[in-house]
């Protein structure tokens, strides 16, 4: 493991996306990062900008309108970087399975390391998927 | 010179992903147009292709905020067209959980409001105490955040008699910091010279451009689906209608504050009169020619959905009409005559979901070049 | 300066809010509704699952005829396990799964 | 207003008026007559539209506007022929009503003439001219 890696392991930045969810996710990463589930122990924090960013947390059904904005983001992160899809809808568009706006799933588009499945997930399985991300990043 | 500060479009609610265009001249911005559609979906015309079961949870998913009242609503306006009525129980039950996510919403407000004027400090300590509203709804319906609560004709959970008391002491808990979060936002310096006078909407504008909920009730409109409409166990509860007169961030603020102090006061009611009874009524899902109109005080405002059944067990057509897109239109008297830096706490005053919409790029009009800055860096700009 | 000093007192002796998670396990309260878990013996393919299923999560697996559920699509709603007569489909608390791909 | 006295103040211009309980009224009307009785409600202190509804019923599509008249809401509908989709704007009497205009102009392609401000509001900008989502296209779907 390079030195890089090894720090990069120990503070991974998250950039969240929202590809036209419903907001359900989004609201548990924000509780993830607060005081109860505190991610920033293990060096997680959300930034804002994508250059900063190692891992893209990405939400909801891919809508067309978001779709060519999500891929200008991912091209935007230094590598290396991961994707995690968060919740069921970029994994296989959950109740927005056959609605014409959307284009689910996420790995269509951009590659996914990791789904983490729930409508919306809990906090604690959020951080249980990150850290098993940054387990695989080291590898 | 004008300059455009486009602001978008990562935006997460049903039809308001919004992308906004604000002309400024020098720090004053003169005019703003609104973009939507970043995250339309097509769920009205989804709609009409499942069945009446199917679309309970089709409608929960339409902002996961305020789910519960989006799944109300529907449950309620099918039950309307159907011609039945859900028994006593369910209501108190529904009313409960209605009240709960208007708790659990307006803390969120809270928290990135005093995130969005630099004052991390209260934006933990209010995401600290929406974790005790949150783990009351888990205890009622089983999720964090999607409740899969309603049915249509009832619930399909109950509140049992061992779960009160847990409920009650963390009510007690979000009761006392609600009323230290009151007086902190009548008294602290950092918080006053933010919001008071900013974002100004008058009376007369409120009025004339059809706002909803507490941005119209800061402005002085007494407005209610709660009085004006009653539904679920309302009748049965005694609360006031909350307003302020000034319109401006700090009255939309006192609002939301007052009313969770309301809505506090009405989850100790509703368990203490909670009637009993059976939870649902069977019913038929195959519903002649119909149609019904359902209103719900979601906690942005008056919610609507119309449906139309047409015989058989999928609808004609569902339309749903969600606050934000109600009030957006008051959004542009409310930023014309002020500054760049007010943008974040004046949008987020609507309650818009603004949280991660975090990148902001100027395009100079003479040059053409654009630059990206971050809302971090516009929140310094005033300093 | 002096009033401040009671809550940091308080404050230095009461417990940490935060929940120890990945260290100390964490349970989710009665009746959460997580991971939907399948007893292949109980079912007697009556496929009520499907029908109740809102976004069609629920598929027969072709071997063994018994339900199979896409967990990446389902929304955890707990209506199979309603309409379920033998109780085949139950909701566990069960939250910690996740799907990863390895290049 | 309850709903008998909003019955009573559209009488004269609504065809058929449904009172469904003192807080809830469904009424129609027509595309020439439908602006006297927003005149009307407007003068009698109506401000408040909530929304309007388009929706395809095959033979022709409907417009509902839904007043709020404190208590009672009227569903004012009318009907346009599917050679003849044109409505006047009610922007100039319900400024409120700006966004729900645009909303049924490209969902369901009725023009709303004289709207100030008649671009898309939802859908992509790559989506087809012509091309409707809540339209009932059942020659399509057969071909």
């Amino acid at each position: 493991m390079g030195l890089t890696t090894y720090f990069r392991k120990k503070s991974p930045w998250l950039l969240h996306f929202n590809s036209g969810g419903c907001n359900g996710c989004d609201i548990e990463l924000l509780a993830a990062l607060t005081p109860r589930y505190d991610v920033e122990r293990f060096g997680v924090k959300l930034k804002g900008s994508p250059r900063h960013a190692d891992i893209l947390v990405v939400t909801g059904p891919v809508t067309k309108q978001t779709r060519e904005r999500l891929i200008r983001v991912y091209e935007q992160m230094p590598e290396p970087k991961a994707v995690v899809a968060l919740g069921s809808c970029p994994a296989s568009g959950c109740v927005f399975h056959d609605c014409y706006n959307t284009l689910a799933p996420l790995d269509k588009h951009i590659p996914v390391a990791a789904y983490v499945p729930g409508c919306p997930p809990r906090p604690e399985a959020i951080i249980f998927a990150l850290v098993k991300v940054l387990e695989g990043m080291g590898k | 010179m004008t300059m455009v500060i486009p602001i978008g479009p990562q935006h997460p609610a049903l039809k308001e992903p919004e992308y906004f265009r604000f002309e400024v001249k020098g720090e004053e911005i003169v005019d703003v147009d609104i973009y939507f559609g970043y995250a339309h979906r097509g769920i009205e015309e989804t709609f009409a292709r499942r069945n009446y079961k199917h679309n309970i949870y089709l409608s929960e998913r339409i902002c996961g905020i305020c789910n519960i009242c989006h799944s109300t609503c529907y449950s309620m306006a099918v039950e309307r067209v159907a011609g039945i009525e859900p028994p006593e129980r369910a209501k108190y039950v529904r009313s409960l959980i209605l009240e709960l996510e208007r708790i659990h919403s307006h803390l969120l407000w809270l928290a990135v409001a005093a995130h969005q004027i630099g004052f991390d400090t209260l934006f933990m300590l209010a995401m600290r105490d929406r974790e005790h509203v949150m783990d009351m709804r888990e205890i009622i319906s089983g999720g964090r955040v999607h409740s899969a609560t309603n049915a249509i004709g009832g619930v399909r959970r109950d509140v049992t008699r061992e779960q009160v008391p847990k409920l009650l002491e963390n009510l007690d808990k979000v009761e006392r910091s609600v009323n230290y979060y009151i007086n902190l936002f009548q008294t602290d310096r950092t918080i006053r010279s933010r919001c008071e006078g900013v974002g100004v909407l008058t009376r007369e504008d409120a009025i004339k451009l059809c706002a909803v909920g507490p941005v119209a009730r800061a402005s002085g409109v007494k407005t209610d689906i709660r009085v004006d409409d009653p539904y679920a166990a309302y009748p049965n509860l005694s609360f006031e209608v909350i307003t302020e007169t000034d319109g401006d961030v700090m009255a939309k603020g006192m609002v939301r504050l007052r009313e969770m102090v309301e809505s506090v006061k009405m989850v100790r009611q509703i368990l203490k009169e909670m009637p009993n009874g059976p939870l649902r009524v069977p019913v038929d899902l195959k519903i002649p020619p119909n149609e019904a109109v359902q209103r719900v005080e979601a906690p942005r405002g008056e919610l609507l959905y119309y449906i139309r059944s047409n015989g058989s067990e999928i609808p004609e057509r569902v339309r749903v009409r969600t606050p934000t897109y109600a009030s957006a239109p008051s959004l542009k008297p409310m930023f014309v005559g002020g500054t760049v830096a007010e943008i974040p706490i004046v949008l987020w005053s609507l309650d818009v979901c603004f949280a991660c919409n975090d990148r902001v790029t100027l395009v100079d009009a003479n040059t053409g070049k654009a630059r990206v800055v971050t809302m971090e860096e516009l929140r310094r700009w005033r300093s | 300066m002096v009033k401040i000093l009671p809550k940091v007192l308080a404050n230095l002796l009461r417990k940490p809010f935060t929940v120890k998670y990945p260290y100390e396990k964490v349970e989710p309260a009665d009746g959460y509704r997580g991971k939907p878990s399948i007893t292949k013996e109980k079912c007697i393919r009556c496929w009520q699952c499907i029908r109740a299923c809102p976004d069609r999560a629920i598929s027969i697996d072709k071997e063994t005829k018994t339900p199979v559920i896409w967990l990446g699509r389902c929304t955890y709603c707990g209506e199979c396990a309603e309409a379920c007569p033998t109780k085949t489909i139950v909701m566990t608390k069960n939250f910690e799964f996740l799907d990863q791909y390895e290049k | 207003m309850n709903s008998q006295e909003v019955a009573d103040l559209i009488k004269a211009d609504a065809d058929e008026i449904r009172i469904i309980s003192e807080r809830c009224l469904f009424a129609s009307s027509d595309k020439k007559r439908f602006l006297n009785i927003l005149r009307s409600l407007k003068s009698s202190g109506v401000t408040h539209i909530s929304t309007i509804t388009a929706l395809d019923n095959g033979k022709s599509i409907e417009l509902i506007y839904h007043f709020d008249c404190k208590p009672a809401l009227l569903n004012l509908k009318i009907f346009l022929p599917m050679d003849d989709l044109k409505v006047p704007t009610i922007t100039d009497l319900f400024p409120g009503a700006i966004l729900y205009e645009r909303d049924i102009m490209e969902m369901i392609g009725v023009v709303v003439e004289g709207h100030p401000d008649p671009r898309r509001l939802f859908l992509p900008e790559d989506w087809p001219q012509g091309k409707y989502p809540l339209r009932k296209q059942k020659e399509e779907k057969k071909a």
